[in-house]
């Protein structure tokens, strides 16, 4: 039940992107598509989750017994862009289909504070192991929805008669101004 | 008459298009103009209990959209739209989910909105994602929550303003939630006060009986689809009703539910804006009952007493998604599967 | 000090190692010159080279699939970049915009009917090939204007296509879209057009536009020995290989179809920069 | 082989280098740290409370999760007063936690919020002093804790009236609790020297 | 390129936020006053002028297939500091700004100078990008910041600026005051640069849409091209 | 069975009573060569030759290719481009009657249908020049040469006329019932087919009890009144109301183990084998709001659009279109030489205040094109994506299954020109993916 809230928490009512402002640049860099948002979900779940893991573990094995909680970022950082990038040259080789399709978004993942907010979450807020990788997976979750509903929109802005000055980016952030207001305030479980 | 035709017609005045060549004659001017005349009985009885000060709001607030639907026009160098009516059914729209007793400035802030961030950057009629007469009530409710949550008792044409303000039903009920008090204790306005509209709330969303005969009357004309509405208000039946029977000295009769706050207002006329509302049938469910489903949750758990206007604005963000994914199977083809389109192609 | 210090460089060993050694393992060729070819590209993504954009370009160049005077909207300096990375030799070439090959505007064509449809020549001209009589005539339905991402065409008030000339960058997008095949990229040095595609004979041509080549063949002969302008199809063709700049010459043509225009002297809003 | 050792031992000293680094600047600052953390609570404690000379943190029911920290300020060895936080579930979005002071007679001195997520411009208007004000004037543990639109004494800033209730509320949950752990609180409370290393009673600044 | 037009170049012409579109999560998040705007821009651009000068001072020592852990290190280093020391002499403002700190590390505009500029330039030059487009960054902060105290708390820095009888309108300063406030300064932005190019007679570069393309940290905006298989020739 | 969607236009059929007139012999006909789908035939005669009514003019270039024949006896003036109703000028045949309206001596009757093999009535089909009247003007031989693979069971007469004004098959069926009947039992002879039902609205009862009254023994003919429903007509919708069958997408009937043929194509058929009269000419229904006298006239292929027009009256001053067809598909003419052709059903003149103008206006959503697409698409999205020339995008809606019944068009309250979006999209779509196969097997080579 716990997680379960913990689920529905981070995907609707503290949605990364839409109420927490995190991992923005990429939301807007690939929501044009939906073809590239659903690419960007499944990169983004997959690296979220073993991200939040294995900083969880270095926080909570190495980092708290030992009282360097000082270079929890800097260590979280040097995780998750590694990981990353060996991730990305594994699939490069291994797997070119896989790669086109998912691969190409893993560079972008590195500098999406999404990643690295989560993980740090998962330390600020005490969450076990279990409930890390549950989160880490729901955020990812969270985030892909945002992605998806803002790629659907932007695809039919994009056929939409503009005006100039609002085509492209502003026209793309006014729709997240228009349906965020995050007093629809679902309970705040 | 019977020349002949050489004589008769100049070539180059004939019309040369594609077919076909004749036409239902419906436009948008008329579609709108029939939803302007569906919601008339709700503005009279809005009127009729909120005196001139409804009026006045509505003028200002019809005022205010032509105004600024000109200024875009201008702006943006595109031909008059004012002739379509849809700016002034924003207008009236948005009127009719204010306050009577909102400020002139309110009101035209609001006319701005609507108009301008709700419906011109996008490209004007037809292009805007969203509701435009919700965003500039979402945005006005959360910039100005003072003033767009002072309901004024009804007090009957010709009285003028009274600041006296008095709870919605839905938001008493809400309160008496919170505190714990049991919901006999607060007066929930019966039934019938409410289909005929003698309760608190924004002056054009108060008479249920009026809203529902305007709402008949689009369906009747083809304007609307039932899918919507029904939906909608089936859903939150549904969920407020499951809710009553668990615990009814918690949750109020789903009856109540539909009848106050601004459900039939926004089932009928604010969800069917067919600008932001899916275009197929199966998509028009959809989007109903999701607007039903998250118009309960809201209203039952969330931190408002009303859901509507953001049970819709969350569906209309959801409806290019609904679009896409409720297209009609092509007659003689086969059933279309989810992503086969997309993936791995 | 000690500690953080083997902790982290530990993790910075690792993370090393395994990136290293991943890079071995799974090392996949890139050519750097691609980058280095795409650094030089103007990053319009128009498309002009047929390609799907500036990266996809570069990747042809590397490639040895595509030249780069294959880039419509490089300069000179940018093409012989290209060249210097590549190690080739890139010829330098004349500037070239295009030119609308119509001045049939309302005030001279006539029209057939009145065209109630779709605003695009494309549309329109499916339907009896548009509503000018000229069969050949600018539509005036903004096809190409809507093409040319350098905003290089503007639509004349009397409702026909005009490129401005320091706007445009040679790219032929809009010679594509043109259904009327009357849009030409053309050096821009020439002053001397025939600014009409008309090849039905004198008389239905000269009904259906003042301003129409009747193929007289008036300036054909005033060059008779060195031909610069050649007759054929009833329409005269300027040679722009050789081409004439005399402002005189335009006098010959009875019809005004044969002008003199000095595109480098009109500036980024089309207007005379000097006058002539 | 040579090439990736020579990858990874780069990658290494450069993290040696930034842990040493950084190791030494927090070794500079975790004191500093330390000690506006506690400046940050002795000031808040301060803002409740008559004027003192010295405090003292007595904690009840340690790891509970209705853990409760009693702040007593005492003059020479008089108590002037005692301050508590307390929160409440009932704020307009999410929890709202006050600091309670009270004088030597049970009288409140003083209210502040420590941490709410109310909406800018509207029920954080709240957290300004003069507005509290309003709140605390002359009350006690037996006052109503209620605003004006609920039949109780306090005004609540019109549009935010459930913040209002959760401030109320807040202050309500803290004198139960409060009046419940009198009988642990009266014994005297070991007097701590103002300049000691306590977590509460920083010595730092005045 | 010069020292000036190095350093102008990030204040305006690629100023980071109105220009480059990166950064956006602090420049969002942040931004509900010009305080904290500020605050935040200062932040960053110490992070960015120090990476920016130890990145191009190791360029010929970190290697290329490890840069980007390299890089983020260095810049992880700094952040810390920076968290460290405002956590201990600038308590107030490092509680506002919470999160956000330690998330100046994967503030693209960060890595995206190390990448893009200092990796490949001198250290002189390396700094003025540094400073350059770190004050550009503050600026845009400020900006929004600015406009956003303005319309939603009805001050400026703290101090009112229309009389009491102006209800400030909060949509302004709650999130989603974020989003329309940058909208509508970007699409500003937009038609100064347009009425620009047309009065200097250049061509009229469309305005950029929001999108890979504009970052330098992957080679995510080739690789789209592919996926979408889309032409560009859009009209 | 009821088809999904469609419309309810005013039906408007005022010529419905009036019964076939024959158009007298004219000064001049002008016969183009191309007037059927498929290649045009090669012309055998020259300028200058006389020729004898029913001579052909062509012969078949291919097999999905018919001749024309000379409408009247007279000499060949010239064979030039001439105006052509499908918008630009084409190659014709002009001819100048003698007056004599000699028939050709080659003309003979073939024989009884019951008696010749399914082979010989298909050639004289073609030899006739028989294309189908229902409008699409497809070789009628072709239908009725289905592939080996594909067994037909089932033969369908459209007898619809769904398009409002046109009443050609509708007097055609109460005049030359028996015909048609025959007509139907010679085609289900040639497709070896012993069951055939005839689709009629059920606003032409009157039609129904003709052909039901002169069913020839022994031969199994249905007779099916359906709802009155635009587009009735079109093949696949009126399978499925007949049969319940549905023709797969992208696919023929067929497909589906029919074949559909006009009720006129039939009675044009007897007339070939029976008579050995080709096809020279057809009913067509003259009528519209500008017309002086509407009525449905038998008139000679390649008869001048002009001289139908005054044959009933003239126009009103105040003519704003004049269309060959029905008024949902028909196709506008803006030249007074255009001729009639082998599938000129009807010539409908409106008045100006009559005809709806295109606007380019947004799409509003409305959502009532999709609920009038009777081949279940989504022509707002669809139309849009042509406006913006999004062929990437195109893909998935099926724009090749639209069948430019204008139904979407016709309900559209934003009066978007979508026909025309989607008749140029198909074109361009078409275009735009071959380019994108081209490439991506220049890409593989290269690879
Ligand atoms: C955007 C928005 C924010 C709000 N924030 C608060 C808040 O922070 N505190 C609060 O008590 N009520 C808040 N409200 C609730 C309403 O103002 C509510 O009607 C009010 O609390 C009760 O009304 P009253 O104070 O006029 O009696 C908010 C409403 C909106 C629309
Ligand atoms: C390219 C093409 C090929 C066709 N091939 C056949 C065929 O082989 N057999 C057949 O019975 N009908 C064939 N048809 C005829 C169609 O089934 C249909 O009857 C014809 O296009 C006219 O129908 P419509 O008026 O509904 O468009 C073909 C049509 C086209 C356009
Ligand atoms: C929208 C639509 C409506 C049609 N309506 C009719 C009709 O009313 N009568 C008819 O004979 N054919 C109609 N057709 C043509 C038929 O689909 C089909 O081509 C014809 O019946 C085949 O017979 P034919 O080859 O003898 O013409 C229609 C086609 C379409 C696409
Ligand atoms: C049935 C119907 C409902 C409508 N509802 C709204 C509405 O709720 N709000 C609004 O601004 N416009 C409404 N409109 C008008 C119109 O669609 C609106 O101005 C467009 O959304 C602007 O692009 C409605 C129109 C129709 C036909
Ligand atoms: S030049 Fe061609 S494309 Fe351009 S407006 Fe004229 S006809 Fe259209
Ligand atoms: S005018 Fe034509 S050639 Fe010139 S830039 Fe525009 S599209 Fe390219
Ligand atoms: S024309 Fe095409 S899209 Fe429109 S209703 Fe007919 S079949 Fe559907
Ligand atoms: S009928 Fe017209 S306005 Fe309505 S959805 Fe279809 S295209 Fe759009
Ligand atoms: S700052 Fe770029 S993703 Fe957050």
């Amino acid at each position: 039940m716990e997680l379960l809230l913990l689920v529905i928490s981070a995907i609707f009512v503290n949605n990364f992107v839409l109420a927490r402002f995190l991992g923005i640049c990429p939301f807007l860099g690939v929501s044009k598509k939906l073809t590239t948002a659903l690419g960007m979900t499944s990169a983004v779940m997959f690296v979220m989750t073993l991200a939040s893991v294995v900083s969880w573990m270095v926080y909570h094995w190495i980092l708290a017994p030992l009282n360097l909680q000082f270079l929890q970022t800097i260590s979280f950082i040097l995780i998750i862009a590694s990981m990353v990038q060996l991730v990305e040259l594994a699939l490069q080789k291994l797997s070119p289909s896989l790669y086109r399709s998912l691969g190409i978004f893993l560079p972008l993942i590195t500098t999406n504070c999404a990643v690295l907010g989560c993980a740090v979450m998962n330390i600020q807020n005490e969450h076990t192991l279990l409930q890390t990788t549950v989160f880490g997976m729901a955020a990812g979750v969270g985030f892909g929805l945002a992605l998806m509903l803002f790629a659907g929109i932007r695809e039919v802005l994009d056929l939409a008669d503009t005006p100039k000055a609002f085509r492209g980016t502003p026209i793309a952030w006014s729709q997240p101004g228009c349906s965020r207001w995050r007093s629809w305030d679902l309970p705040d479980w | 008459m019977s020349t002949p035709i050489k004589e008769c017609i100049a070539v180059e005045k004939l019309v040369v298009s594609a077919a076909p060549h004749v036409h239902s004659g419906q436009d948008v001017r008329q579609v709108m103009r029939d939803v302007i005349l569906a919601l008339l009985p709700a503005v009279l009885v809005g009127i009729w209990y909120f005196g001139v000060d409804a009026a006045r709001v509505l003028i200002l607030a019809v005022g205010g959209c032509l105004f600024f639907e000109a200024v875009m026009n201008r702006l943006l160098k595109r031909p008059s739209t004012l002739g379509n009516l849809s700016a002034a059914l924003t207008g009236v729209l948005l009127a009719m989910n204010m306050p009577s007793s909102s400020p002139w400035w309110l009101v035209l802030v609001g006319t701005g909105v609507a108009i301008i961030l709700g419906k011109a950057i996008y490209g004007g009629l037809g292009y805007n994602p969203f509701n435009p007469a919700l965003v500039a009530r979402v945005l006005l409710l959360i910039s100005f929550p003072v003033q767009m949550t002072r309901w004024v008792v009804p007090q009957g044409l010709g009285t003028g303003f009274d600041a006296a303000t008095g709870a919605t039903p839905l938001g008493a009920a809400k309160e008496a939630a919170s505190l714990g008090t049991p919901l006999a204790e607060v007066g929930v306005p019966g039934s019938m006060d409410l289909l005929l509209g003698n309760v608190g709330g924004s002056f054009g969303e108060v008479s249920a009986l009026a809203l529902l005969a305007g709402g008949l009357f689009l369906m009747w004309r083809g304007i609307i689809r039932w899918q919507i509405p029904v939906g909608f208000i089936g859903a939150v039946v549904l969920i407020t009703g499951v809710a009553h029977l668990a615990a009814p000295e918690k949750y109020l009769d789903p009856l109540i539910h539909v009848l106050a706050g601004g459900l039939i207002l926004g089932a009928f006329f604010m969800a069917t804006d067919m600008v932001t509302s899916p275009v197929t049938r199966r998509g028009m469910l959809i989007f109903g009952v999701g607007c039903g489903v998250l118009t309960a949750v809201i209203r039952l758990w969330g931190g408002y007493p009303e859901g509507v206007s953001f049970a819709i604005l969350l569906m209309n963000a959801a409806t290019p998604l609904i679009d896409r994914y409720t297209r009609p199977r092509v007659f003689g083809g086969q059933r279309r599967q989810l992503f086969a389109d997309r993936s791995e192609s | 000090m000690l500690i953080p210090t083997a902790v982290l460089s530990g993790m910075g060993l690792i993370a090393g190692l395994g990136l290293a050694v991943a890079a071995r393992v799974f090392a996949v060729e890139t050519d750097p010159r691609q980058d280095a070819v795409n650094d030089v590209l103007p990053g319009a993504n128009c498309g002009g080279c047929g390609f799907a954009g500036c990266s996809d370009f570069a990747a042809a160049v590397v490639d040895g699939k595509a030249s780069p005077v294959d880039c419509p909207v490089c300069d000179d300096a940018a093409r012989q970049a290209i060249g210097a990375v590549m190690g080739l030799e890139v010829a330098t070439t004349q500037r070239q915009v295009a030119l609308v090959m119509c001045q049939g505007d309302e005030s001279v064509a006539k029209h057939s009917f009145r065209y109630n449809g779709q605003a695009s020549c494309a549309s329109a001209d499916l339907y009896g090939g548009g509503d000018k009589v000229c069969l050949h005539g600018c539509l005036g339905l903004a096809d190409c204007q809507a093409v040319c991402t350098f905003g290089a065409i503007e639509m004349t008030e009397q409702g026909i296509a005009r490129v401005i000339p320091a706007r445009c960058t040679g790219c032929g997008k809009c010679i594509a879209a043109c259904p009327k095949h009357i849009v030409s990229l053309i050096p821009a040095d020439a002053k001397v057009h025939v600014l009409c595609a008309n090849t039905d004979k004198g008389g239905p041509a000269k009904r259906a536009c003042d301003v129409a080549c009747i193929g007289c063949k008036k300036c054909e002969k005033a060059f008779a020995e060195d031909p610069r302008i050649t007759i054929s199809n009833n329409l005269a063709y300027v040679d722009y290989e050789n081409a004439p700049t005399d402002p005189g010459l335009v006098e010959t043509c009875p019809t005004g179809a044969l002008v003199f225009r000095d595109l480098n002297a009109l500036d980024s809003d089309g207007k005379e920069v000097r006058p002539n | 082989m040579k090439e990736t050792m020579n990858l990874a031992l780069r990658l290494a000293l450069i993290c040696a280098v930034a842990a040493a680094a950084l190791a030494q600047v927090d070794g500079f600052t975790r004191e500093p740290i330390r000690l506006a953390e506690a400046q940050a609570q002795r000031e808040a404690v301060e803002a409740v409370l008559p004027s003192f000379a010295r405090l003292a943190g007595d904690t009840l029911r340690v790891g509970q999760p209705d853990e409760a920290i009693y702040f007593t300020g005492r003059d020479s060895s008089a108590v002037v007063g005692t301050a508590f936080t307390a929160v409440s579930g009932l704020g307009y979005s999410g929890e709202i936690e006050v600091m309670i002071g009270l004088d030597a007679e049970g009288v409140v001195n003083g209210i502040r919020i420590l941490r709410h997520a109310e909406t800018p411009g509207l029920g954080a208007n709240y957290a300004a002093p003069e507005v509290l004000d309003a709140f605390y004037k002359g009350k006690g543990a037996s006052s109503r804790w209620q605003v004006a639109k609920d039949g109780g004494e306090v005004d609540a800033i019109t549009g935010a009236t459930v913040t209002g209730r959760a401030i109320c509320d807040a202050i309500e949950q803290g004198f139960t609790r409060w009046e419940a752990d009198q009988q642990e609180l009266l014994p005297p409370v070991p007097i701590i020297p103002k300049a000691s290393s306590d977590p509460v009673n920083s010595g730092g600044t005045p | 390129m010069s020292y000036a037009t190095t350093f102008t170049r990030g204040i305006w012409k690629e100023n980071p936020i109105f220009r480059l579109l990166l950064g956006l999560c602090p420049a969002l998040a942040v931004t509900t006053s010009v305080e904290n705007g500020l605050g935040m821009g200062l932040a960053s651009t110490f992070v960015l002028l120090c990476s920016n000068v130890i990145v191009s001072l190791l360029r010929d020592f970190i290697p290329r297939k490890v840069r980007i852990p390299a890089y983020i290190v260095v810049i992880a280093s700094f952040v810390t500091i920076v968290d460290l020391t405002m956590h201990a002499y600038f308590f107030e403002l490092h509680r506002s700004l919470g999160l956000f700190i330690p998330l100046i590390v994967v503030n693209c505009i960060i890595l995206g100078r190390a990448e893009a500029f200092a990796s490949r330039n001198p250290v002189g030059l390396a700094f003025i990008d540094g400073l350059g487009m770190g004050l550009g960054f503050t600026l845009g902060l400020a900006v929004l910041g600015g406009v956003r105290e303005i319309l939603g708390s009805g001050s400026l820095l703290g101090f009112p600026v229309f009389g009491a009888s102006f209800p400030p309108a909060l949509v302004m300063i709650l999130p989603p005051g974020a989003f329309l406030g940058l909208g509508l300064l970007l699409a500003g932005m937009n038609k100064l640069e347009e009425r620009r190019a047309i009065r200097a007679g250049e061509a009229y570069e469309p305005p950029r849409e929001m999108d890979c393309g504009s970052c330098v940290l992957c080679n995510l905006a080739e690789n789209l091209n592919e996926v979408e298989a889309k032409p560009l020739d859009r009209v | 069975m009821k088809f999904k969607g469609g419309i309810h236009p005013h039906y408007r059929k005022v010529t419905a009573d009036r019964p076939i007139r024959e158009l007298p012999l004219l000064p001049r006909y002008i016969v183009p060569i191309g007037q059927h789908i498929g290649a045009p035939g090669e012309v055998i005669v020259e300028r200058g030759q006389e020729v004898l009514r029913g001579q052909a003019l062509t012969k078949p270039a291919g097999f999905v290719s018919v001749p024309v024949h000379a409408p009247t006896s007279g000499k060949i003036k010239k064979i030039a481009d001439y105006a052509h109703p499908m918008g630009r000028p084409q190659l014709a045949i002009e001819l100048i009657p003698d007056g004599e309206d000699r028939w050709s001596d080659e003309i003979s009757p073939v024989g009884d249908w019951r008696e010749l093999s399914p082979n010989i009535l298909r050639d004289a089909i073609r030899d006739a020049g028989i294309v189908g009247m229902g409008g699409a003007t497809f070789p009628t031989h072709v239908k009725l040469s289905p592939p080996a693979d594909k067994p037909i069971d089932l033969l369908i007469l459209n007898g619809a006329e769904c398009e409002p004004y046109l009443t050609s098959d509708h007097r055609i069926m109460l005049e030359s019932a028996a015909d048609v009947n025959e007509g139907i039992g010679l085609m289900m002879r040639v497709l070896g087919v012993d069951k055939a039902v005839v689709g009629i609205e059920n606003n032409k009862v009157d039609a129904r009890e003709a052909l039901a009254v002169s069913r020839p023994p022994g031969l199994d003919i249905t007779y099916e009144l359906l709802e009155t429903k635009y587009p009735q007509g079109s093949e696949k919708h009126l399978i499925y109301a007949l049969s319940g069958r549905e023709v797969p997408a992208g696919g023929l009937p067929m497909d589906a183990g029919i074949v559909v043929q006009n009720v006129g194509t039939a009675a044009a058929c007897l007339e070939a084998v029976r008579d050995g009269h080709p096809m020279t000419e057809r009913v067509v229904t003259v009528t519209g709001g500008a017309v002086a006298h509407p009525d449905n006239l038998l008139v000679r292929v390649g008869t001048p659009l002009q001289d139908v027009i005054d044959f009933c009256g003239g126009l009103a001053v105040d003519t704003g279109k004049i269309i060959y067809g029905g008024p949902m598909m028909g196709m506008v003419q803006f030249d007074l030489d255009s001729p009639i052709l082998k599938g000129t059903s009807g010539v409908l003149c409106l008045k100006d205040e009559e005809v709806s103008q295109f606007e380019g206006g947004p799409c509003i959503r409305c959502g009532n094109c999709v609920d009038a697409c009777p081949m279940f698409l989504v022509p707002s999205q669809m139309g849009l994506l042509v406006e913006r020339s999004r062929w990437e995008d195109l893909g998935d809606h099926h724009l090749s299954d639209c069948i430019e019944c204008g139904s979407c068009a016709y309900v559209c309250p934003s009066r978007r020109p979508l026909v025309q979006y989607f008749k140029r999209g198909k074109l361009e779509w078409r275009a735009w993916q071959e380019k994108q196969q081209n490439e991506s097997e220049q890409n593989n080579e290269s690879a």
